[in-house]
C-alpha cells in the first residue's frame, strides 16, 4: 500500500467496503428470510469471511471465471453476480440464477464468469481449471479463480488440482479461505504438516499466505499473483485465514467453540477492521453509514422482489435436465 | 423364514427416534465388542444427525474417530482396518459424498473377499443416509441409489425404515463378515417409533409384512414406507385391501416372502424414492412377471435430479397419491 | 423412429476396427470443430486401444492432452472446460477407473444443467470402455455398468457394437450438448466392421435390428451382440426365428423399436453381459412386462464379480449357450 | 554402512541378492509362462527395480503389513509370500494365493501380511493407512508399509493417506518406487513441483530420497524410518528411483523410450550393482551363481507345481463372493 496515493487507497477501500457490506447484508437478510421461513434450505453463511472475496476479486475481470463452495455468496457478489436473482434463488423463485433448482449451494452466473456454488467440498477446483484449459484452447486470456476452505486441502481434489494447473502451467488462482473450522471440526485438528502454502508450493505452485481479515492485504497478494498468471507464468496459491463467525449452518449453535473465542475474534471482523482504517484516513461516519444503509436497502429490495416472484411450477420439475432423452 | 418373527420375541419395547436407535446400536455393539470402532467426519461432534452424540465421550477418540474431509480415505482405511482383524463401522455424512469414495467401495471393498480367494472377511459397515432429506439441498444431496448397490456383487445391502429396523439391522450389520451398504433413511432420523427392548437384531434377508392385506401387495423400503403406509390406509378407505412388505433387506432380498403376498393377492406394485428408470423396483418387478407372470406397476421419481424449491422438489417425490394411483391402476 | 435408417444413406463403406472407428470419428470432429479436444492418460502414445493413434501429432498437445494419473481431475477438468466453450472427450481408460471420478460424474456433470437453472450446456463425452476385456485382468478391470448411468438422471448413455456405431455415436456424442456417457465394447476394439465412407452419424436414441425375426424378439447391446448373434443363428438352425435388436442408445432407448418387434414376436428375451441382478435388463423387461403384459426372458451375469482364471471368467460371461436356452425357454 | 562389520554387510548383501534374484527369476519365468501361453493375463514386471522392495521388506516383521500394486511380485516375494503359491495364481489354478481368482494384480497372502496387488493406482495407500490403524486399535505393534509408483503421486489418495497417517500419528511406512515412467508416459511429465518427497514433507510426513538401485541404500533409509515409526513418531516417506527395464506390461515395446536410455540404465541393474559389490567384498563368482542356480530351480519347480495344479471348477466361481445372499 505504501506507493499508493492516499485518494486512491480511500477509493479502493470505499469500493471493498462496498463489496463487504453488500455481501454481509446479504447473508443477514438470508439468516432472516430462513428464519422467518422464506428461504427453505439450509444455507451457509460467510460472515466474517467477507475480505477473501472483495480483496480477490477486485482483481478479476467480467470474462475471468470463479468457482466456489458451498459457502459461495461472498463469491458470487464480489464477482459480480445479480443479488436479486441471488435472493430469489434462495427463495426458491422461477426468478432465481438458476429459477429455484439449485439453492444456495448451486447458485451461479455464467454471465459474469460465476461457475457454481458447489455441494461437494472441493468439488469447484476441477472446475476451475478445466475452465482455464478451455480458455487457453479458445485463445481467450480469461483466468480462472477457485475458492475452497480449509477443509478442502485434505481431499484429492487439491493435490489432483493443483498438480494439473502447475503440470499444464495454466492460469488459476487457488484461493485457500480457511475460517478456521470445517463443519464442526478445528482444521487445525485433521490438517497435517506446515499449512496449505507449504503443500501447494511442495506441488509447484507459487504460493502466498495473508491475513485473511484484511482486505488490503489480500488485494495485494491476490494482484501479485494475478499479474503473475496473466503474464504466463502458471498458477498461484493465496491462503487466507479468517474466521467463520457464524455456525456452520444457519441452524448450527457451534458448541464445539467457546464464546469468548468468538468475541475474541470479533474483534478482527474484517468490515469493522476496515471502517476504522477508512476512518483513519479521514472518511467520515455519515461515508460509511451510507454504505451499509444502501446495502441493507438493495437487500430488502431482493427480499421484496424474492418474495413477491413467481413460484416454479411442477412442470418446470421436468425441464433443464437434458436435451435429449428427458422426461415428458 | 416369513416376515417379522423377530419382533414376535419382544416383550418390553422402548420408544425413540430412528437416530437414537442408531446411536443405541452402534454404542451396544462397541461395548459388546472393542474391535467396533467408527470413523468419519464430525463424529466428536455427535455427527451430523445425532447419531453419535455421546460416543466419543463413551469409547474415546480412538474408537470414535473425526476424521479430515478425505471420503476415499475414510472408505478406504476402513477396507484396511477391516482386513487387519477390525470391524470399521464407516460413515459416510449421506450417501451423495460416498461417490467421493466409490472406487475404493466398489472396486475394493466389494471385490476383496473374491479377488484374494475368499482368504479373509471384510467385515465393513459404510453408512450412507440416503434420499430427500429436511433441509432442501437439492441435487447433489439428495440422492436415493440402492439400485447401483444391489447391482454389485460382494456386498449386503440394508434399508431400515423404522427405529426398531435401524436398531437391529445396524446391530446385525455390524456382526455381518460381509461388508454391509448400510442405506439410513435419511429423512426419518427425527421420526420416533417402538424398539425391542434389550438385545435386539434384525435378521438379514428377511422382509417385514408391515400392514396385511389381500388384494394387492405393495412392495417398498425405507424413507417410501410412511407414505406407503398411509396410501393403503387411504385404499382401504376406498375398499381395497394392500398388504405392505417393508422389503428392508435389499440384498439378500426376502424373494420368497414377496412371491408368496403376490401370489395370494395377484396384483403387485412396487414403490420406491429413487428413480422409477433403472431403480431396484425394475428388477421386483422383472422377478414378479418371470415367476408369476404378473403385470407388476412401478412407482418411483422421475428421471430428473432433485431441484432445490419445494415444489419441484416435491415432483420429484412419490406422494401417497401417486402410490394409491398405481394401487388403483395396477391388475 | 425406425431402426437402422441411418445406413441406407451410405452408399460405400470402408472396413476397419471398431479401435480404427473410434480415431476417425474424434479426428473427423476435431478437424470440423476447433473446440473439440480429448484429456486422458497416455494419449500421446495412441491411448491403450489405440483409439489415439497419431492424433497428438496431428492435432499437437493442447488438444491431445495426456494427463497424470488424476481421474478426479480428468472427470471435472472435462466438466470446467464444457461450461467454458469447449467440447472435451474425457478418456477414462476403462470404466472401472471412472469410479475414482464417479462424484464428478454424477454429482456435478450429470446435474450441472439442473441445478444451474438450464444456463449453459454440459457438452462432454466420458469414454468409458466397459467389459471383459481380452487380458484377464480380472475384477477391477471387467465391469459392465450401464444400469448405473442409465438410472443418473441428466446423463444420454450409449454402447455401440459395431465399427459403424462406434464411428456414428461417437461424432453424434462429440456433437451432442448433453453429457454422454458412452461405453464402448472394449473387448470388441479389434474387430472389424463395416463403416459407410464420407459423414456418418448415428442417431441418439434409435434402435438398430441387427436381425430380423418372427418369433422371438431379442434385446442386446454392446459386446454381447455377436454373441447373440450367434445364438439367434443356432436358433434359427433349430427352427426358431429370433429378431435381434441391438438397443445401442440406452438412455434414451428406443421404447418404439422394442415395444413394436416384441408385439410381433410376443416373447422377447433381454440380454447383457453385465450382472443380470438389477441390470438394464430388468428395466427393459419390467417395461415390456408393464406395456405389453408379457413375461420377459433375462440373460446376465450371475451376481459375482469377474475373476481372472479364464474357466471361472467364462462362468461370469453370457454364452451364445445361455441365450438360445433362454430363447428357447421363452414364452 | 560405515559401522557395519565386513561379514555382517556380506551376510546382508547376500540375503539382499538372494531376495532379489529370486524376485527377478519370479518374473523371468512368469514372462516366459505368458509368452507361451500357460499364464493366461497380463503381467507387469518390476525387473530393475528389485532392491526397493528387497531394502524395504528386510526391514519388516512377519506380521507387519504390506499393501502393493499392479507391479507387486517383488513386494509379494520380499514379504516372504510363497512363490509357489503365487505362480500358480499367475496360471490360474485352485492353489494359487487368490485361487485362481486374482492373478498378478490381485495376489495378496494374509498369512504373512501380504494385504493384496492392486489394479487401482493409489488403492493401496488406503488399505495400509487402515491397517496401521487396526493394528494401534488391537494393541499390536505392527506397522505398514505401501508402495506405489511415482504416478500414484498425482492421484488423490496419497494427499488423502499421508495426511491421514500424519494427523493420527500412525505406523505406516509409504514407499514411492519412482521407476520412471506411469505407464507409457514419464513421470516427469506429469508430476509438478519439487518431487515426491517435498510434498510428503509438506504434508507433515518425515521423508528421505535414496538410490532405488541401491539395495543397502535403501535398506538403510527404510530401517531409519522404520526405527522412527516403530518408536511411535508416526508416519515415514520414501522415494526411491529406479527404472523400469522392461515394458509397461508384458506385451509393451515402449516405443516411448530409446534402446540407448534402456541401455544405459542396465548400466544401473541393481542386482548387477550388488553383485560387484559383493565380489569387491571378496564374495567369489561360484557363491553367487549358487544364488542364481537356486532361485532359478525354485522358479522352475513353481511352474511346473502350476503346471500340474488343478484348474477351478465353473462351480468355484459362485464361491467366497460373500457369505450372505452369495448366488446359487
Ligand atoms: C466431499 C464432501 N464431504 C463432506 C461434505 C459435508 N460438508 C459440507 S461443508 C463441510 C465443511 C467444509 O469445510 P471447509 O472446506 O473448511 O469449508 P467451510 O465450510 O469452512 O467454508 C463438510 C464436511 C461435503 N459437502 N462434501
Ligand atoms: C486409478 C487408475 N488409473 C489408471 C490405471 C491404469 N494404469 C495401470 S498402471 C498405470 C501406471 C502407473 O504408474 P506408476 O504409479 O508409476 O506405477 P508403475 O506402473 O510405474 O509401477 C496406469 C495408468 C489404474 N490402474 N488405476
Ligand atoms: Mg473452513
Ligand atoms: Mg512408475
Amino acid at each position: 500500500m505504501g506507493e499508493m496515493k492516499a485518494a486512491d487507497r480511500v477509493t479502493l477501500g470505499l469500493a471493498f467496503l462496498r463489496t463487504m457490506v453488500r455481501i454481509r447484508e446479504f447473508e443477514m437478510h438470508a439468516r432472516i428470510g430462513y428464519d422467518r421461513g422464506e428461504i427453505p434450505g439450509v444455507v451457509h453463511l460467510s460472515i466474517g469471511q467477507e475480505a477473501v472475496p472483495a480483496g480477490v476479486c477486485a482483481n478479476l475481470r467480467r470474462d475471468d471465471y470463479v468457482a466456489s463452495t458451498h459457502r459461495g455468496h461472498g463469491h458470487c457478489i464480489a464477482k459480480g453476480a445479480d443479488v436479486t436473482a441471488m435472493m430469489a434463488e434462495l427463495f426458491g423463485k422461477t426468478t432465481g440464477t438458476c429459477k429455484g433448482k439449485g439453492g444456495s449451494m448451486h447458485i451461479a452466473d455464467f454471465s459474469v464468469g460465476m461457475l457454481g456454488a458447489n455441494g461437494v467440498v472441493g468439488g469447484g477446483i476441477g472446475i476451475a481449471v478445466g475452465a482455464a484449459q478451455a480458455a487457453r484452447l479458445l485463445h481467450k486470456d480469461a483466468i480462472s479463480a477457485c475458492f475452497f476452505g480449509d477443509g478442502a486441502v485434505n481431499r484429492g481434489p487439491f493435490l489432483e488440482g493443483l498438480n494439473w494447473a502447475a503440470v499444464f502451467n495454466l492460469p488459476v488462482l487457488f484461493i485457500c479461505e480457511d475460517n478456521t473450522f470445517s463443519a464442526f471440526t478445528r482444521a487445525s485438528d485433521t490438517t497435517a504438516g506446515k499449512g496449505p502454502t507449504a503443500r501447494a508450493e511442495a506441488i509447484g505452485v507459487r504460493a502466498l499466505s495473508v491475513d485473511g481479515n484484511n482486505v488490503f492485504a489480500v488485494y495485494e497478494a491476490a494482484r501479485e499473483l494475478v499479474e503473475g498468471i496473466r503474464a504466463g507464468h502458471g498458477p498461484g496459491f493465496l491462503h487466507a485465514p479468517t474466521y467463520r463467525l457464524d455456525g456452520h449452518t444457519v441452524f448450527d449453535k457451534a458448541p464445539y467453540r467457546s464464546n469468548e473465542e468468538v468475541e475474541y475474534h470479533r474483534g478482527d471482523d474484517p468490515v469493522a477492521l476496515l471502517e476504522s482504517r477508512l476512518h483513519a484516513w479521514g472518511v467520515d461516519g455519515t461515508q460509511l453509514d451510507a454504505i451499509h444503509i444502501e446495502a441493507r436497502e438493495e437487500m430488502v429490495r431482493a427480499m421484496e422482489a424474492a418474495r413477491k416472484a413467481p413460484s416454479p411450477s411442477e412442470a418446470d420439475a421436468f425441464a433443464d435436465v437434458q436435451l435429449i432423452g428427458a422426461p415428458r | 423364514m416369513t416376515g417379522n418373527v423377530e419382533t414376535a420375541r419382544a416383550e418390553a419395547t422402548t420408544t425413540c427416534t430412528i437416530a437414537e436407535a442408531a446411536r443405541e446400536a452402534l454404542a451396544e455393539e462397541m461395548r459388546r465388542d472393542p474391535t467396533v470402532w467408527a470413523l468419519g467426519e464430525d463424529l466428536a461432534a455427535g455427527g451430523i444427525f445425532g447419531a453419535y452424540k455421546g460416543l466419543a465421550q463413551e469409547f474415546g477418540s480412538e474408537r470414535i474417530v473425526s476424521t479430515p474431509i478425505s471420503e476415499s480415505m475414510i472408505m478406504n482405511v476402513g477396507f484396511g482396518a477391516a482386513l487387519a482383524g477390525t470391524r470399521p463401522v464407516v460413515e459416510m455424512r449421506i450417501l451423495d459424498f460416498a461417490l467421493c469414495a466409490w472406487d475404493e467401495l466398489i472396486n475394493q471393498i466389494a471385490k476383496a473377499r473374491y479377488m484374494f480367494g475368499g482368504q479373509g472377511n471384510v467385515p465393513v459397515v459404510i453408512r450412507m443416509p440416503q434420499g430427500i432429506g429436511r433441509g432442501h439441498q437439492a441435487a447433489q444431496h439428495s440422492q436415493s441409489l440402492e439400485a447401483w448397490l444391489v447391482h454389485t456383487p460382494g456386498l449386503v445391502v440394508l434399508a431400515p425404515a423404522t427405529a426398531a429396523d435401524e436398531k437391529g439391522m445396524l446391530k446385525s450389520a455390524i456382526r455381518c463378515d460381509d461388508p454391509v451398504a448400510m442405506l439410513e433413511p435419511k429423512a426419518l432420523f427425527p421420526t420416533t417409533g417402538e424398539v425391542p427392548a434389550g438385545e435386539h437384531l434384525t435378521p438379514i434377508g428377511v422382509a417385514r409384512i408391515a400392514r396385511e392385506g389381500s388384494d394387492v401387495t405393495l412392495v417398498t423400503w425405507s424413507t417410501l414406507l410412511p407414505t406407503a403406509l398411509v396410501a393403503a390406509e387411504k385404499a382401504h378407505e376406498a375398499g381395497i385391501s394392500v398388504e405392505v412388505i417393508d422389503l428392508r433387506s435389499l440384498w439378500p432380498w426376502d424373494r420368497e416372502a414377496v412371491m408368496r403376498s403376490v401370489a395370494k393377492t395377484k396384483r403387485a406394485v412396487v414403490a420406491h424414492e429413487a428413480v422409477a428408470v433403472g431403480g431396484f423396483g425394475a428388477e421386483i418387478a422383472a422377478s414378479i412377471s418371470e415367476e408369476l407372470g404378473l403385470r407388476v406397476t412401478r412407482v418411483g421419481a422421475p428421471r430428473i435430479p432433485v431441484a432445490y424449491a419445494p415444489i419441484l422438489e416435491n415432483t420429484y417425490r412419490v406422494s401417497a397419491e401417486r402410490i394409491l394411483a398405481a394401487i388403483e391402476r395396477s391388475a
